[in-house]
C-alpha cells in the first residue's frame, strides 16, 4: 500500500493554490506538512480525503484491489471537531465509531477515551470540554476506528504538552502498524521521522 | 443496516434535545392554532370549514421551516464531511436524515393534527382520514424537504432560495392531501385515488430526493 | 455551603408547618365539599351544573395567583440574588400549570352545558390557555439549562415579562365583550351573589390556597435536597 | 451613535447577503399566500374576509420564525462575546439588533402586504390602515422577538422555548392589529384606539425589551 | 494602572475550577497562562473579561478613576475569531473598530491588516481565508483598537512561524507602551518576559 501524488495542482475559489505536486508516501512511514498560512495544507489534506477537487494531476492509493476510494480507508481531523454539544463525550465518540462501520461496545470507547485521558469526563456534555478536551475528543476516533490512512489537520493545536505526547504516541503506533500518516503542523511533534513537504516551494508553479 | 439505525437515533436524540423535532413542531402548531381564531376572529362555523386546510398549511410550514436544520448543523460543525467521506453512501446518508426528520417532525404533527383539530373544532368524521393522509404526505415532504436542505446547505440566501425551490413540489402535496382529508364531508370518491396519489409522490420522491440530495452534497463538499 | 444555612432554616420551620397545613387543607375541603355540593342551593337557570363553580373559580383564581407568587419570587431572585427566591419560584410553576389545567378543563366542561360548545375562542379562555404556555414555556427554561445560576436568572426573567398576562386575564372580560362571566366575587363595591353560593366558593378558594401551600413546601423541601446531592456529585467529580 | 448606526448597517448588510431579511420574509409570504387559496379552497368571499387576519397572522408567523437569527450567529461566533464587552451598552445593542430585524423582516413584510392582499382580493379600503397597522404593530414584534432570543440563545429546545414565550406577547398585538385594519368595513370607531394602543404596545416593549434581553444575554455570558 | 486578583475562585457549570488564586500584573508587564487542558485558562481570562462569573474573591483595575468595567478596557481574543464569513476581511476588520468606538479611516485599517500580512487579502470574503488567516485577521484588532489590557487565548493557534513573530513582536509593542497582557499558551512565544502562572497548582484549591 502506498498514497502515490503526481503532478497535483489544486485551486481554491478560483485561485491557484500550489501546482506540479508530487510524492510518494509508502505503508508504514509519515509525511509532515509545512508551509505558511495559506500555502495548501489543508487543501492538500481535504484533496486527497476526495473533500476538494483536483484541479490536476492524478491521485491514488496503490496496491488495494478493492475499489474503496481514499476517503473510505482514511481519517480525516479538521479544524472542526465534527462534535455535537448536545451529546454526551461517550456518546460523540461511539456515533463516530459506529458510523464508521465499528461495532464498539461502551468498553472500547471507554478505553479509547483513557488513551486520551478523558475516560473521566465520558458521561458529561461536550458542551462542558474545554478546547483542548474537545481536540482530544476528536483524536481518539483515530485508533478506535482502524483506518490505513491518516489526513490530520493541525492535530496539536489546543493539546498540552501531555496531550501532544500522546497523540505523537499514537501517531508513532499508526506508522509502525504499517499505516500512512499525513500531518499539516506549525509547531514540531517529537515523531519517529521527520519526513516533511514545504507547500510553499509549490505555491505559483503550474501542473 | 445498523449503522442507518444508529444515524437515525442519533439525528432524533439531536433534534429532541435541540427541541426541534415533536417539541418544535407541537409549539409551531399550538402557536398557528391560537393566532387563527384570534386572525379570523371566533367564528367556529368558519373555523370549523377552515380546520383541514389550516392544518395541512401548518405542517408544510413547519417543515418548510425546519428544513436548514437537516444539514445546517453537521455542515457547520464538520460532520457533514466525515459523512461524505465514511463508508455509508451518502444516499442512505441522506434516506437516513430525512427519514429522522419524518420521525420528529412530520409524524408528531400528523398524529397531533386530529386533536388539536377539536380546539378549531374539526369535523370528528374527518379524524381518521386527516391522520392517513398526513402520515403519508408528511414522508414525501420530509424527502424533500431534505433535497432542498442539501441543495441550499452552506450557501447564502438559503432560507429564501429552499423555500422557492420545495414550494412547487409542496403544492400538489397539499392539494391531495386536502382532497383526501375533506373527501368524507365532501366528495367521498376522491378519498382513494387521492390517497393513492399522495403514496405514489411519497414513493417517488423516495425514488429520486436521496440520490439528487446526495449529487447536491458532493458537490458541495468539493 | 454557608449559601444553604437559610434553606436549612427553612427547612426545619416547613417541617414543622407542613402537618398542620396538610391537616387544614383536608379539613377545609370536606368542608366546602360538602356545602357546595350538598349544601347550596340550584341555580335556576343551570341546574346542578351551577356546581361546577366551586372547582373551577377557586381553581381560576389560583391559576392566576400561584403566577403571581412564581413572578414575586422571581422579583426577589432578581434583586437579591437570594437562593431561596428561585427555588420557590421553581416549584411554584408546575403547581401552578396544574390549577391551570384544571381551570381549562372544569371550564370546558361547564361550557358544554352552557354554552354548547366546549371551547369558543373567547378574550378569557384565550388568556388563560396563553397562560398555560406561558407556564410550560417557564418549566421548559429550567430543564434546558443545565447550570442552575444561569438557569434560575433566565428563568426569572421570563416569569416577570410573562406578568402582562395576569392583568390581560383579569380584564379580558372587561376590555373585550366576552361570554365569559365578568368578575362578580373580585371587584370593587363587594361581591354580587348570594351568601348562599358566595360562602362555600369563599371556602373552596381557602381550601385550594391552603393546598397550595401544601404542596408548594412539600415541593420546596425535595428541590433543596435535590440541590444538595447534585452539588456533592459535582464536587467528587471535580475534586 | 455613529456606532449604533455602523450596528444596525453590519446587521443588515448580514442578514441581505445571507437571504435573511426581505427575501426571506418575501418568499414566506408567497409561500403561504400561495398555500392558503390550495388549503382552504377558492372562494374569493371567503379569502376576501380572511385576508386582513391571514396577512397578519402571516407576519408573526415569520416574525417568530426568524428570532433564532437575531442573536444565534454571534453567539456562535463570539461575536456576541465581543458585543456584551464593548463600550457600547448591552441594552443599546439589542435595541440595534431588533430595530435591524425590523427593517429586514416587519418593515418590509408591512410594506409588501397591501400589495400582497390584493392576491386574497384585500378590500382596498383596508390598504393603508393595513400599512400603518403592521408597520406600528411589526416594530414590538422585532423587541419581543429580540426579547425571546435572548432569552433562548445558545440553549436547547430555543426553538420550542421561544415561540412558547413569546406568544402570549404577542397575542394583544395581533388582536389590535386585526381590529385596527379591518375597523373600516367593520366597527370604525375603533380604528384609532387600536391604533393608540399598539403605539402604546411597541412604546412599552421598546422600553422593557431591551432592558431584559440584555439581561439575559448577561447572565448567558457568564 | 495594575491589575489586582485576590483569591479568585471559579467554577464552571457547578463544578470547581480553581481556588485562593491570587497575582498582581502592573503596567507594562504580562503574565503567560500555562496549565493543562481544563485547568482553567479560557475561564479565567473570560471572568477578568467579565464573561464569567466570580465565585469568589476580587478582581481589580486598580489606579483609575472613570469607572469602566475591566472588560471595556479590554480586548479578548478567544478560540472564536468572531469574524463574518459573509463580509469581506477589510469589513470585518472595519466593523469591530468601529463598533469599538475608533473612528477609522479605510487607510488605517489596510495599515493594521498588513500588520499581520493580510492587506492582499483586503477585499477578498472571509470564508476564503485558511484557518491561520482568520486568526490573523481577528488579531489585527488588538492594535487597531488601542486598550489598555489585552486578555488572549492561545493567540498564536493556527499561526505559521513568520506569524508567530509578528505576533510576538504586537505584544512586545503593548507592555513595552505600558499595556497589560495576559496571554494562555501551550507553545512557548519569544516574548520580552516571561513571567508564568501554572494553573494547575490551584486545582482543587478552596478560596
Ligand atoms: C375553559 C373555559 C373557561 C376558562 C379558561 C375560565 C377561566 C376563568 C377565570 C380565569 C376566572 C377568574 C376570573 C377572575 O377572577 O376575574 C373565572 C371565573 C369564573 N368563571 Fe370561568 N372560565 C371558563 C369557563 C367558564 C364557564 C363555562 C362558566 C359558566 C358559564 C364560567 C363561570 C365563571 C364564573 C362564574 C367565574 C367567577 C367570576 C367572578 O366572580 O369573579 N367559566 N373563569
Ligand atoms: N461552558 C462550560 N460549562 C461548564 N464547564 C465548562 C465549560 N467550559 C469549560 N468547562 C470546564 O471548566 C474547566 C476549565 O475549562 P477551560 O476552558 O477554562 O480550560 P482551559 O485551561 O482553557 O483548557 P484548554 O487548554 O483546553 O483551553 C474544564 O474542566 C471544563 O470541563
Ligand atoms: N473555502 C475556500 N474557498 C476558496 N478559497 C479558499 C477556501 N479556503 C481557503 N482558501 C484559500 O486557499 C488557500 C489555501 O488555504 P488552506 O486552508 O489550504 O491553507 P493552509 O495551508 O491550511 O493554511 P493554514 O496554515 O492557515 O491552515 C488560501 O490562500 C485560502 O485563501
Ligand atoms: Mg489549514
Ligand atoms: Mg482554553
Amino acid at each position: 500500500m502506498k498514497l502515490i501524488a503526481k503532478d497535483l495542482e489544486c485551486q481554491r475559489g478560483g485561485r491557484h493554490v500550489f501546482g506540479g505536486m508530487s510524492f510518494e508516501v509508502p505503508a508504514g512511514s509519515g509525511l509532515l506538512l509545512k508551509g505558511p498560512n495559506g500555502s495548501g495544507k489543508t487543501s492538500l489534506l481535504r484533496m486527497i480525503a476526495g473533500l476538494g477537487d483536483i484541479a490536476a494531476g492524478t491521485l491514488e492509493l496503490d496496491g488495494l484491489d478493492d475499489e474503496l476510494t481514499i476517503g473510505q480507508r482514511a481519517h480525516y481531523v479538521a479544524h472542526q471537531n465534527a462534535l455535537k454539544t448536545a451529546m454526551s463525550v461517550e456518546e460523540n465518540l461511539t456515533f463516530w465509531a459506529r458510523f464508521m462501520g465499528v461495532a464498539c461496545s461502551s468498553v472500547d470507547v471507554r478505553e479509547h477515551l483513557a488513551r486520551f485521558d478523558l475516560e473521566r469526563l465520558a458521561g458529561y456534555s461536550a458542551a462542558l470540554l474545554s478546547a483542548g478536551q474537545r481536540r482530544r475528543l476528536a483524536l481518539s476516533r483515530l485508533e478506535l476506528v482502524p483506518r490505513p490512512v491518516w489526513l490530520l489537520d493541525e492535530p496539536s493545536v489546543g493539546l498540552d504538552a501531555a496531550s501532544v505526547e500522546l497523540l505523537a504516541a499514537a501517531m508513532r503506533r499508526h506508522t509502525e502498524g504499517g499505516g500512512i500518516l499525513l500531518a499539516s503542523t506549525h509547531t514540531d511533534l517529537a515523531l519517529g521521522f521527520n519526513d516533511t513537504l514545504d507547500l510553499s516551494t509549490f505555491a505559483g508553479r503550474a501542473a | 443496516m445498523k449503522t442507518f439505525l444508529c444515524l437515525v437515533r442519533r439525528e432524533l436524540v439531536l433534534t429532541l434535545r435541540q427541541g426541534g423535532g415533536a417539541g418544535m413542531a407541537l409549539g409551531f402548531f399550538l402557536t398557528v392554532l391560537v393566532l387563527l381564531p384570534l386572525g379570523i376572529g371566533p367564528d367556529l362555523k368558519l373555523l370549523q370549514r377552515l380546520a383541514p386546510g389550516a392544518l395541512w398549511i401548518t405542517l408544510l410550514l413547519s417543515v418548510l421551516l425546519s428544513t436548514d436544520r437537516i444539514f445546517g448543523p453537521d455542515y457547520e460543525d464538520g460532520s457533514l464531511e466525515l459523512m461524505t467521506m465514511g463508508p455509508m453512501p451518502l444516499e442512505l446518508v441522506v434516506v437516513g436524515k430525512a427519514f429522522a426528520h419524518w420521525l420528529g417532525t412530520g409524524l408528531p404533527l400528523a398524529v397531533l393534527a386530529p386533536g388539536l383539530g377539536v380546539l378549531l373544532n374539526l369535523d370528528s368524521a374527518l379524524f381518521l382520514p386527516l391522520l392517513a393522509a398526513m402520515v403519508l404526505g408528511s414522508l414525501s415532504l420530509s424527502l424533500l424537504a431534505s433535497l432542498g436542505a442539501a441543495v441550499t446547505v452552506g450557501i447564502r440566501k438559503g432560507g429564501m432560495i429552499v423555500s422557492l425551490l420545495i414550494l412547487p413540489l409542496y403544492v400538489p402535496i397539499l392539494i391531495f392531501g386536502v382532497a383526501a382529508t375533506s373527501a368524507v364531508i365532501g366528495v367521498p370518491e376522491l378519498m382513494g385515488p387521492s390517497m393513492l396519489i399522495l403514496a405514489a409522490i411519497s414513493l417517488v420522491s423516495l425514488v429520486v430526493a436521496p440520490v439528487a440530495a446526495a449529487a447536491a452534497l458532493r458537490s458541495h463538499m468539493t | 455551603m454557608q449559601k444553604y444555612a437559610n434553606p436549612t432554616r427553612f427547612n426545619a420551620i416547613a417541617g414543622a408547618v407542613l402537618p398542620w397545613c396538610a391537616g387544614l387543607t383536608v379539613l377545609l375541603f370536606a368542608v366546602g365539599l360538602y356545602l357546595g355540593l350538598v349544601e347550596a342551593p340550584q341555580d335556576y337557570q343551570q341546574g346542578e351544573t351551577v356546581r361546577i363553580m366551586f372547582v373551577h373559580v377557586p381553581a381560576a383564581w389560583m391559576a392566576m395567583a400561584t403566577y403571581t407568587v412564581m413572578a414575586l419570587a422571581s422579583a426577589v431572585a432578581i434583586i437579591w440574588r437570594h437562593p431561596l427566591a428561585d427555588v420557590a419560584a421553581k416549584t411554584a410553576a408546575p403547581i401552578g400549570a396544574c390549577f391551570t389545567f384544571l381551570a381549562l378543563v372544569t371550564g370546558s366542561l361547564w361550557g358544554k352545558p352552557m354554552w354548547g360548545t366546549w371551547w369558543v375562542w373567547d378574550a378569557r379562555l384565550t388568556s388563560v390557555f396563553v397562560l398555560f404556555l406561558l407556564y410550560l414555556g417557564y418549566i421548559a427554561i429550567w430543564q434546558a439549562i443545565e447550570e442552575p445560576t444561569r438557569a434560575a436568572r433566565i428563568a426569572a426573567i421570563v416569569a416577570l415579562v410573562g406578568f402582562v398576562n395576569i392583568p390581560i386575564i383579569k380584564f379580558s372580560v372587561d376590555w373585550w365583550n366576552s361570554l365569559h362571566q365578568p368578575a362578580s366575587v373580585l371587584k370593587v363595591g363587594g361581591p354580587a351573589i348570594h351568601s348562599s353560593i358566595l360562602i362555600p366558593l369563599l371556602i373552596m378558594a381557602v381550601a385550594y390556597t391552603m393546598l397550595f401551600l401544601t404542596l408548594h413546601l412539600v415541593a420546596m423541601r425535595t428541590e433543596i435536597m435535590k440541590r444538595r446531592i447534585h452539588n456533592m456529585e459535582r464536587a467528587e467529580v471535580a475534586g
